[in-house]
């Protein structure tokens, strides 16, 4: 696709909206907004499993978790951290508990790999309650200082306050995505395709399979990790029920499957209608999970491809005139 | 006839599998098919059987069509399959590889079935003393019995068979190759596929060869064995 | 010289003086500020916890943070008739005057989910959006804590009728917002530990649920009983993961230990679970608890299995009021409570006691405040209840101004056969053990220290 | 020279012997074919040369060195490409997708996360090239999976000799196509492995014949005879093995 | 272990009798966990279908169990609560599972989940999401002795119970025709198929066979615990495990996993309660990290 006058145009329009953002909506709206960043990020790092390397991670909560838990507690102990360091911390954590799990997770798929990771991800959730002396149990790591952004010494920006974190959550999720999406367009990302078409025959050509897997693994992790870095900034707490909870892994799950599997956009468009739908639901209706549970059943009955899946369609249709 | 093919068309994928294959069978007819490996001789079989589904073509059995039907209605309309590697079930003993024969269809006949597990260890002696055994432990040789002998069991009026002499030994192969003529005596029709080439002839009265993917010749028996140089070209080396 | 009859005399007279500034002031000092008036009560007939009318407009807003959804909803649903019959009995007096204006109350719903992140985004939600004026809540002392926070962030006061965790109100958590007017862990403690003080028990088992709560509920009774009654004995001490699947061995463990009394902090459904197991095995010793409380459960369970049932709570009535007003108010919510249909037609809102109680009197409390604030300002409404004494139905409750916890006597109640016609036309346990011995632990007796750090909070200002 | 050496390799899957001792040898620069009627154990024999199978008893070498025990994405490295019987090919992706994979694996690119695909020229000028030897250039974007069966075996083939592998095995390359198809594929094959070393398996005689420089036949898991294609034709063992005759 | 004054000549024999109720109450739950689990792992080996809406269909049976109680007796919604289930569970084979099996697994388990949050969402708007109580019927309410503790009716017959279902497995699998023929489609289902026997059907019915398992379960454990909306998670999670540890498709391996879980569970309760909960998941991955197919299974 080539970029023209007109997409540029629109993409101004678009940042310009966004900038404008806070300004119409109040704290409300862009607190939903950072939320829906933030599962954005999430989504779209397990979108790297799931719709490029065609791995059904049942336990993506667990990076999301750990790099939570990694900047609360790193903020908790060394308030003077610096509020990168802090999220650079949290998303290595991510990427590290990926390379320490990937050895038991490269060797196996489908099914097996689904229970796996959810063994894996409920093993930590138990953990995170039981080591009291770390995580605090149940109350998570909370209060912590957030510590201002510091620009190159010249500007400290307190983001603590709803807008200032909207506008830096902005730059963080467009910058992962941006390079999420860019590892997609690497060498290394047509390997990922490769493997979730014809994970043999990568292996046949050469490339080092469990290897390969992985580096996915630990790319999926830092970007999942960050994410949760973002969400113990934002929330300023951290517990085994926000963070590490199955529900979450799930969650991210049904963002992708909802936006459209396949597809870059597919989790960002499914974490946008997702925390839109839940924030309608919660003024209607107490029964999110019977929502979302007829949702999924709907997406993966009649339409697979999800939202982006049914744009398309929609589009082939009555767009080409 | 009993069994017209007409133009059937299998793919698997995006390979074309078969391509207009037409054949038929006539009641009490013994039909062998005969071809190298990978021409499509077993999914000749499978798509007549509707384990495969064909994408078009006719299969007329006694005059009903027979194509797109799931394979338990195929087989109840009459047809036994013994599928290649006999494909006996290793965890069931030998009387309930029997009985899964005749599970699925129901008796038609008024006289009672023709093939009762009595007359099924009259024809087959060994089964007798082993019918309690695990089909996994008895002999390649007796497998292949074991599955004729089931599909017998559902009391078809035509059997196809895929490679029945496969991993035999030649003694064995006779005995097969004789408990098939016995059968066919009884008054079921065979479909014949076979890369045993001498066991065909004995049999059969007809031969279809198969090169890629379509019927390459069709003739009686005769005719082949008077001309070497097509058996050459489809069969051998 | 001045004579000695003249200084006799002088004498008299100061100490007639100073004994009729004494008879003053001494009955001032200890009356309430306010108090809990009974016959003030609206006429309640057409109360229906189903059918509630939310008054709209201008109104003073209340924001009913509780689980809503998810496994624990059926917490959220046990306190929606208790705001509601207060809200309801105030607004057809009237409401209450607050910025020069009679206003009605409107109780909006907030979902915690029991879930710490998503409480502060609903918190968030109902200050920004909805603009209440005051949270009412919430269970679980981690989602409190986040309550809590949001509630000195954004300046709104907010009651904590639910969570008793100590760290709520210490050096580190308290803000000026949060006002705790239910115990904390070591007031239950202490009480239930004075309770066993005199009596013969000695051995004790400790078995409570492996997390923060469950941990700190345990400690502090085995830190009070050793103040208390020195010679008991812990004969064991277990904590069990949250949900646990099988209590029998856990059991096995206890009955082989042979305690006199197990003590537990358990809550639905574990502390159900383990009664039930214990009475299935055998074991019929007193089970010393706080949330075991469920009266269906009780009833399925039947009149043997809740015998020897001993619970520690700021209210407990039973079969046995102890003021006229406590049994008008119990037999004036049972009437309604005939009427109500599923899911407020369970047993456990038959009789508003323990925790549904203690709410109602916490709740009523609350509202008194705003009508002495007569506003909605949160300054105003920290002024007023910093110190404030009011004589609820148990009793007198006092907001301590130094960490704003509330001191106020406890109960411990033991449960028994039922017995018969307790209130009007009906008894109070019907088919299983009910309350039938309660025991008063003054408030002075329970009284916990005040955090270090908050004991000059007042004087420096 | 030998570039690729069996000795007295055995394999059985539990307990069922598929090879016992089979000695093979194929030289540097020849076409070798593998035949053998059905059950024979050619496939086996190609799985466990190409890594897919760890032999149970006896080696192979492959250019001097041992490689009974390594993992296929090493064999690939050390230059040994290999096509499928059943077509494994990237179905979702375009032909240039699949194509640019292997000269990826060429070119040793494989964790490179900085530089966009589409900008290294030097791979899609590699590809481009493969495309046009293969015939597929001008259907390059479309998804493979859009391609006629005989344009998605070509895929693979072209896979195989884009790592511009030392040795390349071919397993049944014909397999499923029609007559036509067959013979393009032949045409196809004989330009592409030019001067190359080849190992294929194969039912179909006329491809066998038009494409090897030597045969070996395979019967039972053991090797009946090694020879040039006219001394194959006429064997009478070889014959007999394959109508099945009962005198072998 | 305390042991009070008048026992310390017993000592042995003490421990001894609480090792072996202890060991008694790991079996009970491990046999309820297995009949939780059977179906599952059954459902999976023939089918090839990971039912994530298992354990809610379990949760469903205790709470079927309650109501039917309620207005009967125990028995009777013994009897009845699984085949509702049953039905149920055919239903959704039937007209949810059956039409997404040709997408693979990934759809299917997303589906099953989505099946799972539904399930629980309707048990929450009919019977609310406080805890119910059923009891175990008079005649096996009680207790009797061992040593000096003392073991409960209602758990042995959970044992005995247990046990005869699964020697009724045992039977209907030896011979029934529908486990005859269930064994042969566990190896080779095309050809049963080619034999004349309606192979969809019998997935069908073989899916409600399993979710029946599941029902019995949730009606065996409704006495035990408290009938909840969390009881699925409490208890599925288990369920899961077993199958996974035992191996995908293993009854075998579901039962011996059943029992181990259930013994480690109680033996780790007794001797070491701190790290109780994290032994099922450790184990699980550690079996998992040696042999990725579980303890018996052969496949992944």
């Amino acid at each position: 696709m080539k970029i023209t006058k007109g997409h540029f145009i629109i993409g101004l329009l678009l940042l310009a909206a966004l900038a404008a953002y806070p300004f119409f909506s109040g704290v409300v709206y862009t607190n939903l907004f950072v939320r829906f960043l933030i599962f954005a990020l999430f989504g779209a790092s397990l979108n790297l499993l799931l719709s490029y390397t065609g791995l059904l991670n049942f336990g993506h909560a667990m990076f999301f978790g750990v790099g939570g838990y990694a900047t609360a507690l790193l903020l908790e102990h060394m308030p003077n951290a610096g509020l990168l360091t802090a999220l650079f911390v949290g998303a290595s954590a991510g990427a590290l508990l990926a390379l320490i799990v990937s050895p038991m997770l490269v060797r196996v798929r489908d099914t097996a790999f689904a229970l796996m990771t959810l063994a894996l991800n409920q093993l930590l959730f138990i953990a995170c309650l039981k080591l009291r002396g770390i995580t605090y149990g149940e109350d998570g790591v909370g209060g912590f200082s957030i510590p201002p952004l510091n620009l190159f010494g010249l500007v400290s920006v307190d983001i603590t306050h709803p807008y200032n974190f909207f506008y830096f959550s902005l730059c963080i999720v467009g910058l992962g995505l941006f390079l999420m999406w860019y590892t997609t367009r690497t060498p290394f990302g047509s390997i990922m395709i490769g493997i979730r078409d014809n994970p043999n025959r990568v292996n046949y050509l050469g490339f080092n399979l469990p290897f390969s897997k992985t580096v996915i693994f630990t790319i999926s992790g830092f970007f999942a990790g960050s994410a949760g870095a973002l969400f113990a900034l934002f929330q300023n707490l951290v517990s085994p029920d926000a963070v590490m909870h199955i529900q979450n892994s799930f969650t991210a799950i049904i963002m992708v499957f909802v936006g459209g599997i396949g597809t870059f956009i597919g989790p960002i468009v499914g974490a946008a209608i997702m925390t839109g739908l839940e924030n309608l639901a919660v003024r209607y209706t107490e029964k999110i999970f019977l929502f979302n549970g007829l949702l999924l059943i709907m997406v993966v009955m009649f339409f697979r491809g999800g939202f982006v899946g049914l744009y398309n369609l929609a589009k082939a249709k009555w767009g080409s005139k | 006839m009993q069994l017209v093919v007409k133009d059937l068309n299998t793919f698997y994928g995006a390979i074309h599998a078969l391509q207009n294959i037409s054949l038929s069978i006539a009641e009490g007819e013994i039909v062998a098919l005969l071809g190298r490996n990978g021409m499509g001789k077993s999914t000749t079989l499978k798509s007549i059987m509707g384990i495969i589904k064909p994408r078009s073509g006719s299969i007329q059995f006694n005059g009903n069509e027979l194509a797109g039907l799931p394979p338990h209605k195929i087989a109840q309309a009459g047809i036994g399959y013994v599928p290649e590697d006999r494909q006996v079930f290793g965890n069931l003993t030998i009387e309930e590889n029997l009985m899964m024969g005749q599970m699925g269809i129901k008796n038609k006949n008024a006289a009672g079935p023709k093939w009762t597990l009595d007359r099924i260890y009259e024809h087959f002696p060994f089964m007798v003393k082993k019918h309690g055994l695990k089909a996994r432990f008895i002999s390649g040789g007796e497998q292949q019995m074991l599955s004729i002998a089931r599909a017998l069991m559902g009391n078809p009026s035509l059997l196809l068979i895929d490679e029945p002499s496969e991993g035999l030994s030649p003694i064995i192969v006779n005995e097969v190759r004789d408990i098939l003529a016995e059968i066919n005596k009884e008054g079921v029709s065979v479909l014949l596929v076979e890369h045993n080439y001498k066991v065909a002839v004995y049999l059969a009265k007809r031969i279809y060869l198969m090169g890629k993917a379509h019927i390459g010749y069709e003739n009686s028996v005769g005719h082949l064995e008077a001309h070497p140089e097509i058996r050459s070209q489809f069969l051998e080396v | 010289m001045v004579s000695s009859k003249k200084i006799r005399y002088c004498l008299s007279v100061a100490m007639f003086i100073s004994l009729f500034l004494l008879a003053g002031i001494v009955p001032a000092a200890m009356s309430a500020n306010a108090s809990f008036n009974i016959d003030k009560m609206s006429d309640m007939s057409d109360f229906d916890p189903n059918a509630v009318q939310q008054p709209t407009g201008d109104t003073i807003k209340i924001g009913y943070m509780a689980i809503l959804s998810g496994p624990g909803a059926s917490n959220g649903e046990l306190f929606w008739p208790v705001i509601n019959w207060v809200a309801h009995d105030i607004n057809k007096r009237g409401g209450i005057v607050v910025d020069g204006k009679k206003k009605l109350i409107q109780i909006i719903k907030g979902d915690t989910q029991s879930k710490p992140a998503a409480a502060k985004q609903e918190a968030e939600r109902l200050i920004l959006e909805e603009k209440v004026h005051m949270f009412w809540g919430t269970s679980g002392s981690h989602i409190a804590k986040v309550l809590s926070d949001v509630a000195a962030k954004y300046k709104v006061p907010f009651m904590n009728c639910l969570a008793l965790s100590d760290e709520l109100m210490n050096e580190k958590n308290f803000n000026r917002y949060t006002f705790q007017t239910i115990s904390n862990t070591t007031q239950w403690n202490m009480a239930l530990a004075q309770y066993y003080a005199d009596r013969p028990e000695k051995n004790f088992y400790i078995l409570c649920q492996d997390y923060l709560y469950g941990h700190s509920m345990g400690t502090a009774f085995a830190k009070w009983l050793a103040v208390y009654k020195p010679d008991a004995k812990i004969v064991g001490e277990d904590y069990h993961e949250l949900f646990l699947k099988d209590f029998a061995p856990f059991l096995t463990k206890i009955m082989a230990a042979r305690p006199d009394v197990l003590y537990t902090a358990d809550w639905s459904p574990d502390g159900n679970n383990l009664l039930r197991t214990a009475r299935n095995m055998g074991f019929s010793q007193p089970i010393a608890n706080i949330y075991i409380t469920d009266t269906d459960t009780q009833k399925a369970l039947g009149v043997e299995a809740t015998k020897n049932l001993v619970v520690c709570y700021p209210f407990i009535i039973g079969d046995n009021p102890q003021t006229p007003a406590q049994k008008k108010l119990m037999t004036e919510w049972h009437k309604r409570w005939l009427t109500w249909k599923a899911p407020f037609n369970k047993l456990i809102y038959s009789w508003p006691d323990v925790t549904i109680g203690q709410t109602l009197a916490d709740t009523y409390w609350m509202f008194d405040i705003i009508e002495r604030a007569a506003s909605t300002d949160a300054e105003k409404i920290i002024s007023v209840w910093e110190g404030d004494e009011y004589e609820g139905l148990t009793g007198m409750h006092k907001m301590r101004a130094e960490d704003h916890q509330a001191i106020f006597p406890m109960f411990v109640g033991a449960t028994g056969y039922p017995t018969k016609e307790v209130y009007p036309g009906a008894p109070y346990a019907d088919g299983f053990s009910g309350i039938n011995k309660v025991t008063t632990i003054p408030a002075e007796k329970c009284t916990p220290p005040i955090p270090e750090g908050l004991k000059d909070r007042l004087k420096n200002k | 020279m030998v570039i690729l050496q069996t000795k007295n390799l055995c394999h059985d899957f539990s307990g069922m012997k598929v090879l016992s001792q089979v000695n093979l040898e194929i030289l540097q620069g020849e076409r070798h074919a593998v035949i053998g009627p059905n059950g024979a154990g050619k496939t086996t024999l190609f799985n466990v040369i190409t890594g897919t199978y760890h032999a149970k008893g006896g080696s192979v070498q492959f250019k001097g060195a041992d490689v009974t025990r390594t993992e296929p994405y090493q064999l690939s490295r050390m230059g040994m490409g290999r096509s499928f019987q059943i077509t494994s090919i990237f179905l979702r992706q375009s032909a240039f997708q699949n194509i640019r994979l292997a000269v990826l694996s060429r070119r040793k690119i494989r964790y490179n996360l900085f530089k966009p695909i589409d900008s290294i020229n030097i791979i899609t000028n590699e590809t481009e090239q493969i495309l046009r030897q293969i015939n597929l250039y001008d259907e390059r974007n479309v998804p493979a999976s859009t391609l006629s069966y005989g344009k998605q075996r070509s895929i693979e083939l072209g896979m195989a000799i884009a790592t511009q592998p030392d040795l390349l095995m071919f397993d049944e390359p014909t397999a499923g196509m029609s007559k036509e198809e067959t013979h393009n594929a032949v045409r196809l094959i004989r330009r592409l492995t030019e001067g190359k070393t080849m190992v294929i398996v194969e039912h179909d005689m006329e491809v066998v014949f038009s494409l090897a420089d030597r045969i070996t036949v395979l019967h039972h898991g053991e090797i009946l005879l090694t020879g040039k294609p006219e001394e194959i034709k006429n064997d009478r063992r070889v014959r007999s093995a394959y109508l099945g005759d009962s005198e072998v | 272990m305390k042991i009070p004054p008048s026992d310390r000549g017993t000592i042995m024999e003490g421990t001894a009798f609480i090792l072996l109720t202890q060991g008694i109450h790991g079996i009970s739950y491990g046999l309820v966990l297995f009949l939780a689990a059977s179906g599952l792992s059954m459902i999976f080996g023939l089918m090839d279908i990971l039912n994530l809406s298992h354990a809610y269909l379990f949760m469903l049976a205790a709470y079927f169990a309650f109501s039917i109680a309620q207005v009967t007796n125990f028995w009777v919604a013994l009897l009845l609560a699984p085949l509702a289930i049953a039905c149920i569970g055919m239903l959704l084979e039937r007209y949810l599972i059956k039409p997404v099996h040709p997408f693979g697994h990934t759809p299917e388990l997303v589906l099953t989940l989505g099946i799972g949050m539904v399930l629980l969402e309707v048990v929450k708007s009919i019977w609310g999401t406080t805890m119910l109580t059923v009891m175990p019927p008079e005649s096996l309410q009680g207790f009797i002795p061992i040593g000096y503790l003392k073991y409960p009716v209602y758990r042995i017959f959970i044992i005995v119970f247990t046990i005869i279902i699964l020697c009724g497995l045992h039977q209907l699998f030896r011979r029934t025709r529908f486990g005859t023929i269930v064994r042969a489609a566990t190896v080779n289902s095309d050809m049963v198929s080619a034999l004349g026997i309606n192979v969809p059907r019998i997935y069908t019915l073989f899916f409600g066979f399993g979710t029946w398992l599941a029902g019995l379960a949730g009606v065996v454990v409704a006495p035990l615990l408290s009938v909840h909306p969390g009881l699925a998670d409490q208890v599925g999670l288990d369920a899961f495990v077993v199958v996974v540890l035992g191996g995908l498709g293993s009854l075998w391996g579901a039962f011996v996993a059943s029992i181990l879980i259930g013994l480690l569970n109680t033996y780790g309760i007794q001797l070491i309660p701190t790290v109780a909960p994290l032994i099922t998941f450790s184990l699980m991955v550690l079996v998992l990290t040696v042999k990725p197919t579980g303890l018996f299974g052969d496949r992944q």
